[in-house]
């Protein structure tokens, strides 16, 4: 059986053959269903390059990219994805943005009007979980950094997505509004058992959250490091602290220096 | 040589054609003057382009004119000799849609007419004259471009216009010579004057004498063409290439048989006016055009002194 | 606060010192009243041909408004074909821009000869002049959409045609409201230019039964009236823009 | 690639579609030619009637042009003050408006009055008509700017004029150009407009002469030269367009 | 002597009084001439606030603001700004972008016509510093999310600013990428001796950089504290693993931890 969502030696090229950027090369990577990925590595290696190709944005040059057990040529419908910059879409308010992907994915779209009360409720708690409850009616533009980025997530989650990409997904946030987040995340993974690649620069963010960490090179990017992450779910925050977990994030961290280097 | 910027009433047809002969031909250029010849957009048109000045001279509507100068007495503009001596406004009909040589068959009809035109211009008068129930008729507003399309598609029963201009165009349109009537206003009971040419009263007073030389050399015009009407139009496709020269033959014909070459040019010579007539086709323009009680004195309008002596301006 | 005051009296200071500068330049000049009537003589006018002004500013009114929302729907659905599709696009744009370029004065007669005069030719003319800035500017709007916005819906996999209610449509619609200011002056110029040509009623009529019977006056209170109705309706335009396109326009109203 | 080659063969295939369909319907209707003349007759016409054609379009041509660089920067600067100014908005923008609902061809005979007919009044025109859209659009380009690309500025003590400059101009510019499309085949009908009441040259003037004499093909073939023409200014201004607001343009170029 | 920033009992609400968003009230700050100030706060607590209103961006609803000891009622020139979000202009390549300061702020603007060449070279330095050499004459919409923020560091930096206002310019980036622009900063402080104010969620970051770090509250923000940071200077990057660093990194973290509970 191949993975949920799997690349394999996947080529991208951005803006015209001979003078382009070459981003990505020879990638490949494997992410079982119901697993939790995080992608690490240096700054414009090719991350959230990644994320667009497993989600059929954009396609490889070369290589396949297979979701669930297809082969991706346009947008697949079942991924739930949080971009890098939330652009949010700015005449509709923090509510409606967060609502939009009910507005698009079955079976939610030919509900929303019966149910439209149960699905608003659904939304403004997942807006509660993030700390957001009563910035529903706020437009994104009045909202802080940090405050758009949690929206963003809410919406990437909003229509039970089977595979969710989360690219950067906290970077805006401080240090407790993020452990917070981070347990929101474990309990809902736990409870819905989707997949998710994680885009993350935050080492303990990947140990904690993923099930296998991988390490990116630095441009053009390919896989050269999985970390397998053993640590039993569902995992306290105190985990953090501990030696061993400590020791993964000081291992992925000397992969990640070499990286650069390499470069 | 003297600048002289002449305006047209409309644009370069074979009615045009005199103005084109005394250019082309070099009679201006004789006279000292260097003319140049400018299409127009109505024979009303061309008064208050004359009356700024920014014309010394052009070709326009008599009835206009009268009109213009009882509104404005100091109107700067003045009529220096007669070209249609019987205006060529018309009713046109079909005989199958039940118009005939009376105007009385009008009644009941339906009529199309372009408000700026200036044969619906006398339309309250002919009326009157020919002693019509106009609440029995209903006028649509059709502008120039449908005027003669709408007629022989049947929209309407008759129409206004210049008789060489809209007979023409409907026998373009496909409508046979014995269908279409024409009741030339003039020949029932309108006896008045048409189209003259005009000079800005300041240019005038200071040039008299190019003003004379202008009309000499147009009189020589107008009888060359009076003469030999095929010989002319040439002169005028120089200045306008999509012209059609059998139309614009007949049409020139038309202008002349009717409104250029009458019975009163031909016994009195071209150019000149009576001042009686003039003064009597003020009673007209009071009901056609709202002309005030105290009309413009007919010497006022038409100064004949820039005009050559008679014999030379008789029609042979 | 004052400075808003201003603001609020500039409209009618820049008119009346027009007027005021219109009413003297013809007394110092003494212009003759076919090449400029004073602002006095047309208020004149207006005064005295009340009735007629009203009736025929209705008419065309109606017929501007109905060839208008013609355009709207017209140029918003073609407007969003052509963003839609580049094979409508390529085939359709040409043939669409070389009809604009064609003067509607000289397809009033023929729309005169098919469907005869009033109504019908001046609500046709007002549409076919109207629609075209509506069509290119809905489809510059969506040519110049962000692809990160679109990005958002195509992550989901949602359809062509979500992409376009969702985004497309909503992201043009400062574009759209933008043209839809041209438009309804054009719409006004339209039916005007028709009823010229051939109606029994409406302001194009008046205007030119007014320059026939050489009432000066009253063709600039014609002249007049289609401005003050053109204002009224670009007010409304505007009105409609501002509280449909709000979030487009947040740096007017910054804390 | 094929379907490149569709596209690349959409406009011939549309415009020879209406041809035929046109034709086809001339004959089977018999339609009278003043009616609707059949494309067979036009061409005919185009044939015949070559030169006037060709040289009368120069003329128009030239004029447009010349009206439309006019409108260009008067727009342009125009617009940019209306967005500069809450001022000059509120006061010039109302007259303005105004100004535009009135019809142009009322216009022209008093540019006649005071130019002479010709190549001024038909300049003027073009330029009067044309202006407008342009000065909408760019008003409406900087009214909708992002305020967080004029706070980069603002953070640097930039003066108005340099937001201006850095931002507002570049950030507005595919609205300019989105108006520039429609201007020019405005300014093209503002001299044809103008031509056929005040010229001895031009397409307007051949086609109202040609009018006058009910030689109907020759008519069409007037429209047809300004269809032609207008297609020809419209692809060069989108040519520019894209030169100039590639980075608006780029979800068309994806990799 | 007051300070160089200096803001006293400032409060501001967004959008209207009855129902807008109180994000600041009652706050106080004053930062030294040359220091280097670091702000840290929960999401959503008015620190993009600050920096708005200390650049004059926007102006208190009551309170003062001083920047050099002048009132600010308008945008200062005397900054350079880094915004959260880097907002580039898209129409113009990274290095125009980062140019852009030279062609408002004096004495730059006068000059780069004749020395044009030389400001091109100390901008594409600039680049390279923050490790995007070869990638000016690219769009920003061609830049991966990190080296847009890295760019968007540059543009604050290009024009010698007095003062340096820094709202979270390494978010996006990963650990390494990260520690070398510490250093960069570090370097150029230590260099031209600015005024810094930096806001950021890593609070090592605000440790090893700052003189002196505020502590904001939950919305609506003020100070809650002011922590002094004594290391000596230049402080080698070693600093942040020794336990007397890690000891202030924890006190503060008790303190957001309170202020966020507070709220
Ligand atoms: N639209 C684009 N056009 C051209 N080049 C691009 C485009 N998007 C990204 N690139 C280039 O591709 C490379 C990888 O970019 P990507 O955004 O995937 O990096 P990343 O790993 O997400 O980086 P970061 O962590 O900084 O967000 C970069 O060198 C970038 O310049
Ligand atoms: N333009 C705006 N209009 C209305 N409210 C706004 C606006 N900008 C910010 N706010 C509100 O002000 C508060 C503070 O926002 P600010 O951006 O200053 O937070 P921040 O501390 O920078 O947060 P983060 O760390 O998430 O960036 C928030 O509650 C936000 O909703
Ligand atoms: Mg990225
Ligand atoms: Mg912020």
């Amino acid at each position: 059986m191949t993975g949920f969502v799997e690349l394999r030696d996947v080529r991208l090229t951005y803006g015209g053959k001979a003078d382009g950027t070459l981003a990505l090369d020879g990638l490949s990577m494997s992410v079982k269903k119901g697993e939790f990925a995080a992608v690490v590595g240096p700054s414009g290696c090719g991350k959230s390059t990644l994320m667009k190709l497993a989600t059929g944005l954009i396609n490889p040059q070369s290589g396949t990219v297979e979701v669930a057990n297809k082969e991706v040529s346009g947008p697949v419908s079942i991924a739930g994805m949080a971009f890098q910059n939330p652009s949010m879409l700015p005449w509709r308010t923090t509510l409606e943005n967060v609502m939009l992907p009910l507005e698009i994915v079955q079976p939610h779209r030919s509900r929303l009007k019966s149910e439209k009360k149960a699905y608003i409720e659904k939304a403004e708690s997942l807006l509660e979980l993030v700390g957001l409850k009563g910035f529903g009616d706020k437009f994104p533009w009045q909202l802080s950094g940090g405050m758009q980025q949690r929206a963003n997530l809410c919406r990437a989650l909003v229509h039970d997505p089977a595979l969710l990409m989360l690219d950067e997904p906290f970077g805006a946030l401080d240090a407790f509004t993020r452990e917070e987040l981070w347990q929101v995340m474990r309990d809902l993974h736990g409870e819905k058992q989707f997949t998710v690649v994680l885009v993350t620069h935050d080492l303990r963010e990947a140990v904690y959250l993923a099930d296998r960490v991988f390490v990116m090179s630095a441009r053009p990017g390919k896989m050269i490091n999985e970390r397998h992450v053993e640590f039993a779910r569902p995992r306290p925050i105190d985990l953090t602290y501990e030696a061993a977990f400590n020791d993964i994030v000081h291992e992925l961290r000397g992969q990640i220096a070499d990286a650069r280097a390499a470069a | 040589a003297t600048d002289i910027k002449f305006t047209l009433d409309w644009k370069f047809e074979g009615p045009a054609a005199p103005f084109f002969i005394a250019l082309d031909k070099g009679y201006f250029a004789d006279e000292g003057l260097n003319v140049t010849i400018d299409t127009g957009a109505g024979s009303r048109e061309s008064i208050p382009r004359v009356a700024t000045g920014t014309y010394q001279m052009g070709f326009g509507d008599i009835n206009a004119l009268i009109k213009l100068m009882d509104e404005q007495p100091d109107l700067g503009v003045k009529a220096v000799m007669m070209a249609y001596e019987r205006p060529p406004f018309a009713v046109i009909g079909r005989k199958s849609l039940g118009i005939t040589d009376d105007p009385k068959s009008l009644e009941g009809k339906k009529l199309g007419a372009p408000p700026p035109d200036a044969a619906f211009g006398q339309w309250p008068a002919f009326a009157q004259e020919a002693g019509l129930d106009t609440s029995t008729i209903t006028i649509e507003n059709v502008g120039f471009p449908v005027r003669e399309p709408m007629l022989a598609q049947g929209k309407v029963d008759a129409i206004f216009g210049y008789s060489f201009s809209s007979v023409l165009n409907l026998k373009a349109q496909g409508i046979a010579d014995d269908e279409i009537v024409t009741l030339l206003m003039a020949e029932n009971g309108l006896d008045m004057y048409g189209n003259v040419v005009m000079v800005n009263t300041a240019f005038a007073e200071e040039n008299p004498d190019a003003v004379k030389g202008f009309i000499k050399a147009l009189v020589k015009g107008y009888l060359e063409a009076i003469a030999d009407p095929a010989a002319a139009i040439p002169f005028v496709l120089e200045h306008n290439e999509v012209l059609d020269k059998d139309l614009e033959t007949a049409r020139l014909e038309m202008a002349i048989d009717g409104s250029i070459a009458t019975p009163a040019a031909k016994a009195n010579g071209f150019g000149g006016v009576d001042m009686d007539k003039l003064a009597k086709s003020m009673d007209f323009l009071k009901i056609s055009m709202g002309v005030s009680d105290t009309p413009p004195a007919p010497e006022k309008v038409f100064d004949p002194s820039y005009l050559p002596p008679a014999e030379e301006r008789m029609i042979k | 606060m004052t400075n808003e005051r201003w603001i609020k009296a500039a409209p009618w200071l820049w008119s009346i010192g027009l007027f005021v500068v219109w009413e003297a330049a013809v007394h110092i000049f003494e212009f003759p009243v076919y090449i400029l009537p004073a602002p006095s003589d047309i208020w004149g006018a207006i005064v005295k041909y009340w009735s007629p002004i009203w009736k025929n500013s209705l008419q065309t009114m109606f017929t501007t408004l109905l060839g208008f929302l013609l355009a709207v729907v017209g140029g918003l659905a073609l407007g969003l074909a052509i963003g839609w599709s580049r094979a409508i696009y390529a085939g359709l744009y040409p043939l669409m821009i070389g009809f604009n370029s064609v003067p509607k004065v000289a397809v009033v007669p023929i729309l005169v000869i098919w469907f005869g005069i009033g109504t019908v030719p001046a609500v046709i003319t007002a549409f076919l002049i109207a629609f075209f800035p509506i069509v290119v500017n809905v489809a510059t709007g969506l040519a110049t959409i962000e692809p990160e916005m679109e990005d958002v819906l195509r992550a989901l996999g949602a359809k062509k045609m979500d992409i376009m209610l969702k985004v497309g449509i909503p992201r043009s619609m400062p574009y759209f409201f933008g043209s839809l200011k041209v438009a309804i002056t054009l719409a006004f110029v339209g039916s005007v230019i028709s009823e010229t040509v051939a109606a029994n009623s409406g302001i194009g009529h008046m205007m030119l039964s007014a320059q026939s019977q050489f009432n000066v006056p009253l063709v600039w209170a014609g002249l007049f009236a289609l401005a003050v109705l053109g204002i009224v309706m670009y007010a409304i335009m505007a009105w409609l823009e501002m509280r449909m396109t709000g979030w487009a326009h947040r740096s007017g109203n910054r804390p």
